[in-house]
């Protein structure tokens, strides 16, 4: 396969571009206020366990913008889900690890206790704004609804912020659009009152899952655009997960790479971007075309399928469809190995022991991906 | 809004007309005429013939039978001489009602709530409960429950009056027996829409929500899984009608139904006709009712047919 | 150029939405397709290309208009007058999942169209049905499974080989991408690429994603609520588009290079694409055009040619 | 998680065939091999599925390996009960009630399975041709089913049959008069479905013919709710006309039905209750097991179930 597309962004011009002022002073080290810890959760169905989720470890600093990337089934919508405490039990089966948020871990409260919680402290926005809001109740008092259960106001307080809301996420007549009901909604205003619940309460995180995907590109393109404004007024965290590496382009500071229920990839996206380590991360960049800039012949694609979660396999997962796999990655996983101050990748081709790592040198040509 | 509620009038009129129509083609097929099963002289029949009009040319008679029926006539009784079957209906539809009604609340009620309770604990112990309860209700025929309560509490244990109709005690055994049936659908349809609307995503936002679990149940499951059960409300009202024909006559509940049922054992032609008139125009305009009412209470329908008009 | 093979003329396509109201889904619409041409029909959901390119097709009829494929005029005919029509134009569907019959097995759904136009029959059969898996990819093997044994990468697969058993010239993808993973895509569309290129068809590629339009096709057609507003060669499109919206368009798709996506500029559309039942008189895209005028609102623009080979429907130009 | 120190060898790359290719390792499993996997893990499906047969081979063989007719006296044995000469008693004419019992499963299941199937098969054709066809053909198809629809069953067939001769055939076609009118509704509203689905167009897109398409994409398809929907309406068939028996318009005497059967013991109810019990026993688990074997059918056949 030949390397058709040239990444001309080095990562210093990156960090300039995204940080304003002065690059020398250093940041005070951000609080993390999520962090999932060797995260294990199972599915029992009729054929057997689905291991959706296996050892998944990340965090999210306070402040900050995580996105979570990967391709269906691969575990990301499963692990804010167990975040958020959704995950439906049974069919699901949290077997294993820790979930801290804000100092406390959320897999040790009760249900009862997770409730004040949720859409207090962590709001979520999904993917289908369609079925995503009751049809039968009036979208302002879908939102009073959880200002009433977690502050302790009135019906009508509850629904004055609600309007509040609606106008905050740019719904023109919000006092007129309260008193409506969904089905009179189109799909990027649904998506706009979506938002709205999520935040209503000021949560500290903000979970969006795939929240453009069922939406048209110019509507998505508003999504994003009020994401991104409300993140910088309102100092929000938020933790996106998304297949789209466009959206995440735009909207995350740090990425998180999944593939087959497991993290294969952590790093600010610079270095996911730019100095991509593991070979699925740089797999998946180069098998989407790009509007900007024009690719002849072929396109760099990924034979073959993700594996079945029903027999995971032992090594790497990804192994089967590695064009670098050795005989150690269908062995055993690699632990994750630090590039970075926060760029880790679980690859054998990184380890010390592995004598012609393909992808060595990149401090050296400003982190242009070469095979 | 009012030409959709204008609209599902008209239906009603047109499938009432067939109705008319159908029974008095049927009744006039009848060989030998409707008083055959009646012993009586020539004479006599030439008569009754007058009085009941029939011995006018078929078509006048149609035309005479529509009229009357736009003025709520249904005709007289040949058994009953005399007696007008509005008169008999005026008698004894109150006293079916009654039972039909005891019947369907206690149903509704009871299986609405089996119906959550079974969709709640969904594959455990009370969801299988509630659904063999179900499948027994649906499955076994309302005469074999009346007889069973009838044998079992009524003559073995006596413990509840097994025939006449005096009392509220009176009412129970046959309104058990009557409503179980119904007490089954109910309880089959409210637990899968039930799940159904636990499955949709509007739970999970719910749940995103904080809410707590009774908030989530109430007002935005049972709210919404009810919805599609209203529609299921005419059915079920026909089955309990249809249902006291027998019921009432186990009874001996002196019911409108217990009176259909001796007038085809008697071939009082004329009562049969006045009476399925009527019951069909009952379960018609119930049919209507529950149309226009789910109509109302469902905003998808309320507003979209409102915008249209 | 020699004749094209496909002509379109200002072809319409009114669906009776209840009582007196009619959804203008296709509204007027004229291009050609060149042989070996692969023509990319983009926009957003309702404007439209779904059922431009079904009644393209001959599943829908047209309402008016003229459809010219290979010499013929298919605008009118019958089902049953269509069928040689129907070897030579074949589609490729959205949905892996909704695509195949779920009661057939992928060998017999591949021997549809060949039992359909008698092209096979017995041995030779089994090795066309044969040949079509290894084509696309799949093994011999495979023919005896169903539907939902396969991934939708691989049931999109069958739906390609499926729509190359009659040997065609010409196809319509429908959004054939869109419903895959990221890595899959690729895999699709490089295969059809070589089939393309190894077979010289011509192509009409429906979908809402520039950046895989570009990479396939020759030329490119915008759609907004039932109309062309654009129609240019792939390039130039790309690199000097005209129509507002098509700039807007391609300014809201993301482009996967923080650096780049942070820095550029974006044409934001206030509000969304209105409803094709009763469209807004004058230019459709007027209430949303950062540079409508008075006469946008009241006269239609039409398609006219801007540059060569580059038409564009605006007052602008 | 294990730590695994690799050694040198470790890192030298991986052979092709070491990789695992696009292979399917299940073996092949059909739609119906599908459904019938899920089917039998509903047991209450299972029980229904065993009971069917065994009454059904009963109601067969029952009136045969029993020595008396159904219509036969044992004069000086009246409302006996259950005894060696008669295995269920003998009813207030002598007949053997074990004999009359399976004789009645056996028109009770005729008229049940007659029924439906007769629905089944102008409901299929109606909804079919309405379906397919679409536009005016549809609208007036359909407007007579709404009438017919809203028109309540039971009273039509009490109508029908106070006129008509009694007999099996009368209740038969009493009851398939209106009773397909369910089943066209539904054909109808799943071939309207089907005609949008993606392959059904792809079969015309290649050029299949209408027969060609409603032979092998559309019949096919529906099988699944109608064998649902007939499932439902044996029993349904088989209650209506034990309700008819009851209110005397059923199969005339000396035939019996088990509506007849136990309406005949309803009348002796409080001194002989097995000649009641036993055919309300055997109607219920008859009407029971085609319910559970349709319930389990439904959600076998239920595509959010599958994956």
């Amino acid at each position: 396969m030949v390397e058709r597309m040239e990444h001309t962004t080095t990562n210093k011009e990156f960090n300039q571009a995204l940080t304003p002022g002065k690059p020398g002073k250093p940041v005070k080290p951000a609080e993390t206020l999520l962090s999932i810890e060797d995260l294990h959760v199972s599915f029992h169905t009729y054929a057997g366990e689905v291991r959706a989720v296996r050892g998944v470890t990340y965090s999210v600093e306070q402040g900050g913008s995580l996105a979570v990337v990967g391709e269906s089934g691969c575990g990301k919508t499963v692990t804010v889900q167990t975040v958020m405490g959704l995950t439906p039990i049974p069919p699901g089966h949290i077997k294993g690890g820790k979930v801290i948020f804000n100092g406390q871990d959320l897999l040790q409260l009760s249900e009862k206790q997770m409730q004040s919680i949720r859409g207090k402290h962590m709001g979520m926005i999904f993917q289908d704004p369609m079925t995503g809001l009751n049809p039968t109740m009036a979208v302002g008092r879908q939102i009073a609804e959880t200002v009433q259960r977690h502050q302790n106001v009135s019906r009508g307080e509850a629904m004055e912020r609600a309007v509040e809301m609606l106008s905050l996420v740019e719904i023109p007549n919000p006092r007129v659009r309260a008193n409506q009901y969904p089905h009179q909604f189109s799909g990027g205003m649904r998506q706009r009152a979506m938002i709205a619940m999520a935040l209503a309460c000021e949560p500290l995180l903000l979970i969006a899952d795939e929240p453009t995907t069922s939406l048209d590109v110019t509507i998505q393109s508003q999504i994003l655009d009020l994401l991104q404004n409300l993140q910088e007024r309102l100092g929000m965290t938020i933790l996106l997960i998304s297949h789209n590496l466009g959206v995440v382009a735009r909207l995350s500071k740090s990425i998180v790479v999944m593939y087959a229920g497991k993290v294969v990839e952590t790093g600010s996206s610079s270095d996911i971007f730019y100095n991509a380590a593991h070979p699925y991360t740089r797999a998946l960049l180069r098998s989407v075309p790009r509007m900007d800039r024009e690719i002849r012949g072929e396109l760099a694609s990924i034979p073959g399928t993700p594996p079945d979660l029903f027999q995971p396999p032992e090594g790497c997962a990804f192994a089967p469809r590695c064009k670098y796999a050795m005989k150690v990655c269908t062995k055993c996983d690699a632990q994750p190995i630090k590039l970075g101050d926060n760029h880790y990748v679980s690859c054998w081709l990184h380890h010390e022991a592995n004598p012609n790592n393909p992808f060595e040198n990149k401090s050296e040509n400003g982190g242009r991906n070469s095979d | 809004m009012s030409r959709y509620i204008l609209r599902r009038f008209g239906f009603m009129l047109i499938s009432l007309w067939v109705i008319v129509t159908a029974s008095f083609i049927l009744m006039n097929a009848v060989p030998g005429g409707p008083f055959t099963s009646v012993k009586l002289t020539p004479l006599v029949e030439k008569q009754l013939e007058r009085k009941y009009g029939l011995d006018k040319p078929k078509w006048q008679q149609y035309i005479t039978v529509l009229k009357n029926l736009c003025s709520f006539d249904l005709g007289l009784s040949i058994r009953e001489r005399g007696r007008s079957v509005n008169d008999i209906i005026k008698n004894t539809f109150p006293v079916s009602a009654v039972l039909g009604l005891e019947a369907l609340t206690f149903a509704v009620t009871l299986g609405l709530t089996l119906g959550i309770i079974a969709a709640l604990h969904r594959g455990k112990a009370l969801d299988y409960t509630a659904i063999i309860i179900a499948v027994i209700g649906v499955s076994v025929p309302n005469f074999v429950v009346a007889s069973v309560l009838q044998y079992v509490v009524g003559y073995k244990l006596n413990l509840l009056p097994i025939a006449r109709w005096e009392s509220f005690k009176h009412t129970i055994l046959p309104a058990f027996a009557l409503g179980l049936g119904t007490l089954a659908t109910m309880t089959r349809m409210m637990r899968s829409s039930m799940l159904e609307v636990l499955s949709q995503d509007y739970i999970r936002t719910a749940k995103a929500k904080g809410l707590t679990s009774a908030q989530i149940v109430w007002r935005h499951g049972v709210r919404n899984a009810i919805l599609p059960i209203v529609t299921i409300l005419g059915p079920l009202t026909a089955a309990i009608t249809t249902g006291t024909l027998v019921i009432e006559r186990m009874f001996g509940i002196p019911g409108l139904g217990k009176y259909f049922v001796e007038s085809i054992y008697n071939r009082d032609y004329p009562m049969i006709m006045g009476t399925t008139v009527f019951y069909s125009a009952l379960l018609l305009f119930m049919t209507f009712l529950v149309d226009i009412t789910y109509g109302l209470i469902d905003p998808r329908i309320r507003i979209a047919k409102g915008k249209g008009d | 150029m020699t004749e094209p093979v496909l002509l379109v003329e200002n072809l319409k396509k009114y669906f009776e939405i209840g009582k007196r109201q009619i959804l203008k889904a296709v509204d007027d619409v004229s291009f050609t397709v060149a042989r070996g041409e692969v023509l990319g029909i983009v926009g957003e959901s309702g404007c439209g290309k779904t059922t431009l390119g079904r009644t393209v097709a001959r599943l829908y009829k047209p309402t008016s208009g003229k459809i010219v494929f290979d010499s013929e005029d298919t605008t009118n005919k019958s089902d049953a007058k269509l069928l040689g029509f129907r070897k030579k134009l074949q589609m490729i569907f959205q949905d892996p999942y909704a695509s195949l019959d779920p009661r057939m097995t992928a060998g017999e759904i591949i021997a549809e169209p060949i039992d359909v136009h008698t092209l096979a029959r017995g041995s030779e059969r089994t090795e066309r049905i044969n040949y079509l898996l290894n084509l696309v990819g799949l093994n011999p093997e495979h023919a005896n499974r169903f539907p939902h044994e396969f991934s939708g990468g691989q049931r999109q697969r069958i739906g390609i080989a499926r729509a190359l058993a009659v040997d065609p010239e010409f196809i319509i993808a429908d959004e054939p991408i869109s419903s895959l993973d990221v890595s899959i895509q690729a895999q699709i569309v490089n295969l059809l690429t070589r089939l393309q290129e190894e077979r010289g068809l011509s192509f009409m590629l429906i979908a809402h994603d520039l950046s895989m339009v570009r990479h396939f096709s020759h030329r490119v057609a915008v759609m907004y609520l039932g109309k062309i507003v654009e129609i240019a060669p792939s390039g130039k499109m790309h690199a000097s588009p005209l129509h507002p919206y098509t700039k807007a368009l391609m300014s809201a798709n993301p482009i996967p290079d923080p650096v780049v996506e942070n820095s550029r500029t974006r044409i934001a559309l206030p509000g969304e694409v209105p409803s094709p039942i009763d469209p807004p008189p004058g230019c459709r895209f007027a209430e949303r055009c950062p540079h409508a005028h008075d006469r946008c609102r009241e006269e239609e623009p039409v398609l006219k040619e801007a540059e060569t080979g580059h038409r564009v429907s605006c007052f602008l130009y | 998680m294990l730590r695994y120190d690799p050694k040198p060898e470790d890192f030298a790359p991986l052979n092709l065939d070491e990789k695992a290719g696009d292979a399917i390792t299940r073996p092949p499993i059909g739609y119906w091999q599908d459904v019938w996997m899920r089917f039998r893990k509903n047991k209450l499906a299972l029980t229904g599925l065993t009971i069917m047969p065994v009454l059904t081979i009963m109601a067969i063989i029952g009136p045969v390996i029993s020595s008396w007719d159904y219509r036969e006296c044992d004069y000086g044995h009246f409302n006996e009960f259950v005894s060696s000469r008669h295995w269920f008693g003998t009813d207030y004419l002598g007949r053997d009630m074990f004999t009359r019992l399976w004789h009645g499963t056996r028109i009770s299941l005729f008229i049940g399975v007659t029924a439906a199937l007769i629905d089944l098969v102008i409901g299929v054709m109606w909804g079919g041709i309405a379906g397919y066809f679409g536009g005016v053909v549809d609208d007036i198809m359909m407007r007579i089913v709404d009438i017919l629809y809203g028109i309540p069953y039971l009273l039509v067939v009490i109508l029908l049959l106070v006129v008509m001769e009694p007999g099996l055939t009368s209740i038969i076609i009493a009851m398939s008069l209106t009773g397909w009118v369910g089943m066209a509704r539904l054909v109808r509203g799943q071939v309207l479905q089907l005609k949008e689905m993606e392959y059904v167009l792809a079969a015309r897109s290649i050029g299949a013919s209408p027969s060609r398409i409603i032979a092998r994409h559309l019949i096919p398809n529906t099988m699944g709710v109608v064998l649902v929907s007939l499932t439902s309406s044996i029993p349904g068939a088989i209650f209506g006309e034990a309700f008819l028996s009851f209110i005397g318009l059923g199969v005339p005497m000396p035939q019996a039905s088990l509506g007849t059967l136990a309406n005949e013991g309803y009348q002796v109810l409080r001194i002989y209750p097995q000649n009641m019990i036993i055919p309300a026993v055997v109607m219920s688990l008859l009407i029971l097991s085609f319910n559970f074997v349709g319930d389990g059918l439904r959600d076998a056949l239920d595509p959010r179930l599958r994956q």
